[in-house]
């Protein structure tokens, strides 16, 4: 069981969602914001698309539950100043109350979760399009709040500056996105953004014309019949490539681009320019172990286990994860608490045990474990805290002195193939085959099921392993030793590993013993490491049988 | 040089601990006395205060290949303190080694039991080397007894070093030291204390010292330097047969054991004419069986005969003797293997070189040590001693230092229960006074910047006792006027401990352990002074008193430093035998 | 006779302040260069070539060099532990290779 | 006159009867019409024609030689992914290059049955 509160980083509509089904579920929850209102950047919205509901409707509802719940604590103008794993299972969250200019002050939590959210991409950054000169040029988070009646010009449509009315609108699609230059990604929502904000200009305004230019129209699933609507109820103009300026001198802003379905140079002429900016993530203090993506979101494990961090206890939610929609925001912090609620109840799962008597404290398991759920105690020892660790055991493959041990793991069955191998009941080349659980395992399993494969695979002893880096190198040595002619290792594909690089340390470790091999005048051959995905049966077995192949050449194992 | 450790005395932060039992040295000795003490009472406090770290530290560092004091059917705990009493010369504590020889059994049969490999023989039986001599795999076995420390809940302080006792009034109550990875200063306080820090080595200089890469190519573990006997001169406690020191037969330029050979595999060892030199020229010795010391110094004197170089005869060995052989020395001194094959050296054909080492202090192989009682309690209420620091139980060895361990953990518990310490004082101007005494050199290099460094004294040191006290660059010679100088020499060495640097707190260490090591040559040469007859040759050779002399000298000769005039007072006492 | 660190394989120990062969060696003679963060030799005069450096690294970065004053180049020893077991080869001045195995634990 | 088509008013198009307008308003310039046209002188093809009208160049549609090249196999509209009558809008701009350019038959049609 999880211990201590819930904190929810962020007051905008991943967190709200997020902290008030934790609340209603009875969890304890510290709710963050760094404003001194909640709502976040939903609150400034004009409209949700595809309805054209005002978001004040949802968002009052998740106020009003939060505000009757006593065990959601709520801190506006209070910001993150950084996470520390104080305990396995317990992080100190520290606090800065940005009213006051006092020190960070800290508090513990059990779970985290990061609704941290996103920024608009700088747009000014666009130097062409001319954000931040030409007053016309606005993004289309400026042209929500424009429209929104509490806005600067009661919900009226004119210029920003001249107050006239407006009755031309360009919409730029990727301004700054999919370019190299600015943001290399699609932040994937601003399309229907453009469309939706098309859609309540043409209602709200009777006389106004639209322009859109863009690249591609990214509408997934039933977006696409909303752009279909869109287009055909509104006739907005598009034009395929992106403007190439932006010129403000004279009346009206005057956007050139090549339309590349034509082939022709097009200009026009219009009162207002909106830039479809992309999303970039807030900034957050550096979480140790927290691994983002190379634009700083936190993505998680895709596909398989996307709010999943890997730190336990840490799960991010909404655009802190990537540049979404509002629904897709709702829809992670949904999953994000759900997982949370797992982990409270869950019951602890294998991890591996500490042999006291041997450890040295050498602290290596703490620098290798994918998900930092091990920590050296107080008294030197690692601690591992169960809810936080996977059973990758890539930290009981790393222990230079195989101190670390998952249940059924270890030397013993090792000791266990090297007694068969003495024994002289297995033929030879006597191959010690480790096999991924996840997915080489599976693969193997369907293989001896096959008549044809079982004469190869007399010699193979097999030994299922959670994580191809739970193989200890002294388990090699001590098989080679023993006179098994060769080991194969079978894990994920490098970049498919479950388990954060699990099979980069395989491979490290692997090669540094292959080095002291060839020192000692002992073919490295003998050991090989492998990828294998689930359906890789076949594939396994010409490994096993190349592998095979190749020890049969080198002959008996130099060791016998 | 990153300073992240404290360079002058007021910047030392100071650790205080209290604790039941002190045991200083975690090496076999230490780590036994650590487990019996646990086992015999699991709520005492037990703590381990070791210079390195206890996996890998004191004689078994790399390993040992053999026990060699095992007693097998048809041989009791008698004939063992009798062949013991014989192989020393005559010089033995009867009364020490038979209540150490009752635990030999026990402690080999334990560390089985924990995961040593011992080889068997095809009865079951324990494999016979020689007659006291059983066959391990034992290059682990340090770190196997280690792990039972742990086990059993002792407190482990690795890079501690010792560097005197605590003294409440005339009682050790504990010691003091410092950690070479932070530069605390430890100030242990303890109801007993054991000491079990080993022999001193590096006392003489290496033959093999080529002031290059082999300085430390010596047998014995140089990381032994007798700190455990300097710490017991300095407070007084008496010392016995200090003269009685460990020179032996080594395999020349890589000084590994031959007894793995010699009694092992029965090779003889042989001069430059082939000639069998204890069979034929030590015959009325007793010839193969003839006292340690005389095989010991029988090589050397061919040698000095012109009857060197010497060898022991490995040309009859069979490829599986010779690959056992190898096995054995790969379980205790593993690069002896190497030194082999880097001369491509096959010993079927080339038989191994064999010169003397140079001389060791080691209680464990001879009767030097601290002046004990059968409860291994020195002459200073609460201090203990035991392995190769304790004295009067020649030929010991591994399973007799655990033995000596264990007898000494009873006898601190016995001295915990009697009631004797009820409350311990401590004058903190004794302890201020220590630290300063310690870091000394970083005081000097901080001030100065310019003094000797620990190497260079230690450098003197070596080449002074082995020109002067007999070294192995003298056949072990030496005589009165050269003992009187080297004792000259000491005095100077000593006044000269001030002008130590030290740059780092390894460099800390190495300058506490000369500081050391010349205490204990003190003491040394007036052990060697005072026993005016030749009981030992090579051991002990005195070229003027080149006879043995049992009217006077059958008897041990022992030492204590008056604290008041810092002299070493010389006496003796009387031989006892138990058994006969 | 200094254990020689292949700067290649070695790890520092993924930079612990104690790197193992540092922790091991009885006589502190092993250090963790700060700047490199692999670890060096503070004097190899003073190596009993004990090897208990070379046992412990996991990463297999040590190997122990006879002085040359002692013994011919290039000779080796070089110990591979398993759990249980133990393999030396040793590799003799002109080439010839010679193995050991055997239990070291029970 | 202007390198650039001047976009900002596009009414021109919407003389277009509805039925041709929506073609023209819907057109996504996917290209299935124009890869599926057997009309013999494709000049230009139908998405082409219909990316001309959505910018405002009836002018140039109307001169397009395609009006006169279709043969109405409606091939065009059987491929379109929106459904869209293709086909219709171009028999729609025919009607008008007749009638507003005066033009019965161009002379590079009769020119091509000369040959």
């Amino acid at each position: 069981m999880a211990k201590g509160k819930t904190i929810v980083v962020g007051g905008g509509i991943a967190g709200l969602t997020a902290a008030e089904r934790l609340g209603q579920a009875g969890v304890e929850v510290v709710l963050l914001e760094k404003a001194d209102r909640l709502g976040g950047r939903v609150a400034n919205l004009h409209r949700y698309y595809p309805r054209l509901c005002p978001p004040r409707c949802g968002l009052e509802v998740l106020l009003n539950s939060i505000d009757n719940l006593s065990n959601v604590e709520v801190l506006l103008s209070t910001e993150i100043a950084g996470v520390q794993k104080k305990s396995p299972g317990i992080y100190t969250v520290f606090l800065r109350d940005l009213k006051r200019e006092a020190d960070p002050y800290e508090i513990e939590a059990g779970g985290l979760i990061l609704a941290t959210g996103a920024e608009l991409y700088n747009a000014a950054k666009i130097s062409e399009y001319g954000y931040g000169n030409l007053p016309g040029v606005i993004t289309s988070m400026e042209l929500e709040s424009l429209l929104r009646p509490e806005g600067p010009t009661g919900g009226r449509l004119v210029h920003p500056v001249t107050g006239k009315p407006v009755r031309r609108v360009a919409f730029i699609q990727c301004a700054g996105s999919r370019d190299k230059n600015h943001l290399s990604y699609c932040s994937g929502y601003c399309c229907t953004v453009t469309l939706k904000q098309i859609e309540y200009l043409h209602r709200e305004c009777k006389d106004v014309s639209t322009w859109i230019f863009y690249r591609d129209i990214r509408t997934p699933g039933s977006k696409e019949e909303y752009y279909r609507h869109v287009r055909e109820e509104y006739s907005p103009v598009f034009v395929r490539g992106m403007p190439s300026s932006i010129d403000g001198a004279g009346e009206g802003l005057t956007v050139r681009a090549d339309d590349t379905l034509s082939g022709k140079k097009v200009e026009g002429n219009f009162d207002l320019v909106v830039l479809a900016t992309g999303m970039v993530p807030s900034e957050l203090p550096d979480i140790e172990g927290l691994e983002k993506d190379g634009h700083g979101f936190f993505p998680g494990h895709i596909p398989c286990a996307p709010t999943e961090l890997r730190r336990s206890g840490i799960w991010a939610a909404g655009c802190a994860q990537q540049p979404m929609d509002v629904e897709d925001s709702v829809r992670s912090a949904l999953s994000a608490v759900a997982q949370c609620l797992v982990r409270l109840q869950q019951e602890n799962t294998v991890y591996p045990e500490v042999n006291k008597k041997k450890c040295d404290h050498c602290g290596r398991c703490v620098k290798e474990c994918p998900y930092g759920a091990c920590v050296l105690g107080p008294d030197g020892y690692p601690e591992i805290y169960p809810g936080d660790c996977r059973g990758c055991g890539v930290c009981q493959g790393g222990c230079p002195l195989s101190c670390l041990n998952l249940p059924g793991q270890g030397m013993k069955k090792i000791e266990d193939v090297v007694d068969k191998v003495l024994s002289g009941d297995v033929p030879g080349p006597a191959v010690l085959l480790f096999l991924c659980s996840n997915d080489a395992y599976p693969a193997w399993n369907r293989l001896v099921r096959k008549d044809e494969a079982k004469e190869v695979l007399k010699g193979v002893m097999p030994i299922s392993v959670p994580c191809i880096g739970s193989v200890n190198m002294a388990w090699i040595n001590e098989a080679l030793i023993g006179g098994l002619d060769g080991v194969m290792l079978a894990g994920c594909h490098p970049g498919q590993c479950h388990h954060g690089g699990g099979a980069n340390h395989a491979d490290t470790r692997l090669q540094n013993l292959k080095e002291t091999l060839g020192r000692m005048m002992i073919e490295p051959e003998r050991l090989c490491l492998t990828g294998i995905t689930i359906d890789d049966s076949d594939r396994l077995f010409s490994e096993i049988k190349r592998f095979s192949d190749v020890l049969a050449k080198l002959g008996p194992s130099p060791f016998k | 040089m990153g300073k992240n450790y404290p360079t002058t005395p007021q910047e030392v932060q100071e650790m205080q601990i209290e604790t039941d039992i002190l045991i200083i040295g975690a090496g076999n000795a230490g780590c036994y006395a650590a487990i019996e003490a646990k086992r015999q009472d699991p709520s005492l406090r037990v703590t381990l205060m070791e210079k390195a770290h206890i996996d890998r530290s004191g004689c078994l560092a790399g390993g040992m290949d053999a026990i060699n004091t095992y007693i097998k059917k048809g041989e009791t705990v008698d004939s063992l303190v009798k062949w013991s009493r014989e192989q020393a010369g005559g010089l033995q504590r009867d009364d020490l080694y038979k209540t150490m020889a009752e635990l030999l059994n026990q402690s080999i049969e334990e560390w089985e039991e924990w995961g040593l490999p011992v080889k068997k023989g095809e009865n079951g039986e324990y494999l016979a080397r020689g007659r006291w001599d059983i066959a391990i795999h034992g290059s682990e076995m340090k770190v196997i007894l280690a792990e039972k420390v742990r086990e059993y809940g002792c407190e482990i302080l690795n890079r501690v070093v010792a560097t005197n006792f605590i003294m409440d009034g005339d009682r050790v109550v504990g010691a003091m030291g410092f950690n070479i990875r932070e530069g605390k200063f430890y100030v242990i306080k303890a109801k007993a204390t054991i000491v079990a820090t080993g022999g001193a080595g590096g006392i003489y200089k290496p033959y093999t010292n080529d002031g290059t890469d082999s300085h430390h190519q010596i047998w014995y573990s140089p990381f032994n330097v007798g700190t455990g006997y300097a710490m017991g001169i300095r407070a007084g406690a008496e010392m016995t047969t200090f003269e009685m020191r460990w020179c032996a037969v080594r395999t020349k330029d890589f000084n590994g054991p031959i007894d793995t050979i010699s009694v092992g595999y029965n090779a003889a060892m042989i001069n430059a004419r082939g000639e069998k030199i204890l069979a034929e020229r030590y015959a009325h010795l007793g010839g193969d069986k003839a006292p340690r010391y005389i095989r010991a110094n029988a090589p050397m004197e061919e040698w000095l005969a012109g009857r060197g170089p010497c060898y022991v005869d490995t040309t009859h060995m069979t490829p599986d003797q010779i690959k056992d052989l190898k096995t054995d020395y790969l379980n205790e001194r593993p690069s002896f293997v190497l030194f082999l094959a880097s001369r491509n050296q096959d010993i079927s054909r080339d038989p191994i070189e064999i010169y003397g080492s140079d001389p060791y202090i080691v209680g464990g192989h001879t009767a030097s040590g601290y002046w004990i009682d059968v409860k291994r309690g020195t002459t200073v209420p609460g201090l203990f001693a035991c392995g190769d620091v304790a004295g009067g139980t020649p030929n010991k060895f591994v399973g007799g230092c655990a033995a000596e361990g264990m007898l000494s953990a009873r006898g601190a518990i016995d001295y915990i229960k009697s009631g004797m310490v009820s409350r311990i004082n401590v004058d903190e101007s004794l302890v201020e006074k220590e630290k300063n005494r310690v870091f000394q050199p970083f005081v000097r290099q901080l001030n100065v910047g310019d003094g000797i460094t620990p190497l260079e004294m230690e450098e003197r040191l070596q080449r002074l006792m082995d020109e002067y006290a007999g070294g192995v660059h003298q056949f072990y010679r030496m005589n009165r006027e050269r003992l009187e100088y080297a004792l000259k020499n000491i005095a100077i060495l000593k006044e000269q401990a001030k002008f130590l640097v030290a740059t780092d707190l390894h460099e800390l260490m190495r300058c506490n352990e000369v500081i050391d090591m010349i205490d204990v040559a003190e003491v040394l040469c007036h052990h060697l002074l005072y026993r005016e007859e030749t009981r030992w040759p090579g051991w002990q050779t005195r070229m003027d008193f080149p006879e043995k002399n049992d009217d006077k000298f059958n008897c041990f000769v022992n030492s204590r430093k008056n604290l008041e005039t810092g002299n070493i007072e010389m006496f003796t006492r009387p031989m006892e035998k138990l058994v006969d | 006779m200094p254990p020689k660190v292949d700067l290649q394989k070695c790890d520092g120990c993924k930079g612990e302040k104690e790197p193992l062969c540092v922790a091991i060696c009885p006589g502190d003679l092993l250090m963790l260069n700060e700047e490199t963060v692999k670890a060096a030799c503070r004097s190899t005069r003073d190596c009993w070539d004990c090897m208990s450096c070379i046992k412990v690294c996991p990463q297999g970065a040590l190997e122990t060099k006879l002085p040359y004053q002692l013994g011919y180049h290039p000779a080796r020893l070089i110990p591979l532990m398993g759990g249980k077991r133990v393999s030396w080869t040793c590799v003799s001045q002109d080439g010839k290779v010679e193995r050991f195995n055997y239990k070291n634990r029970n | 006159m202007s390198r650039y088509i001047d976009i900002t008013d596009l009414k021109e198009m919407f003389f277009l009867d509805t039925a041709a307008a929506k073609t023209a308003v819907s057109c996504e310039q996917c290209g299935k019409c124009g890869s599926v046209c057997i009309a013999p002188f494709k000049k230009p093809n139908p998405t082409s024609l219909i990316r001309l009208v959505q910018l405002g160049q009836v002018a140039e549609a109307l001169q397009s030689p395609l009006l006169w090249s279709c043969i109405g196999c409606e091939q065009c509209n059987m491929a379109c992914p929106n459904r869209l009558n293709v086909a219709h809008l171009v028999r729609s701009l025919r009607r008008l290059s007749a009638r507003e350019r005066d033009v019965c038959f161009p002379k590079y049609i009769f020119d091509l049955f000369v040959e």
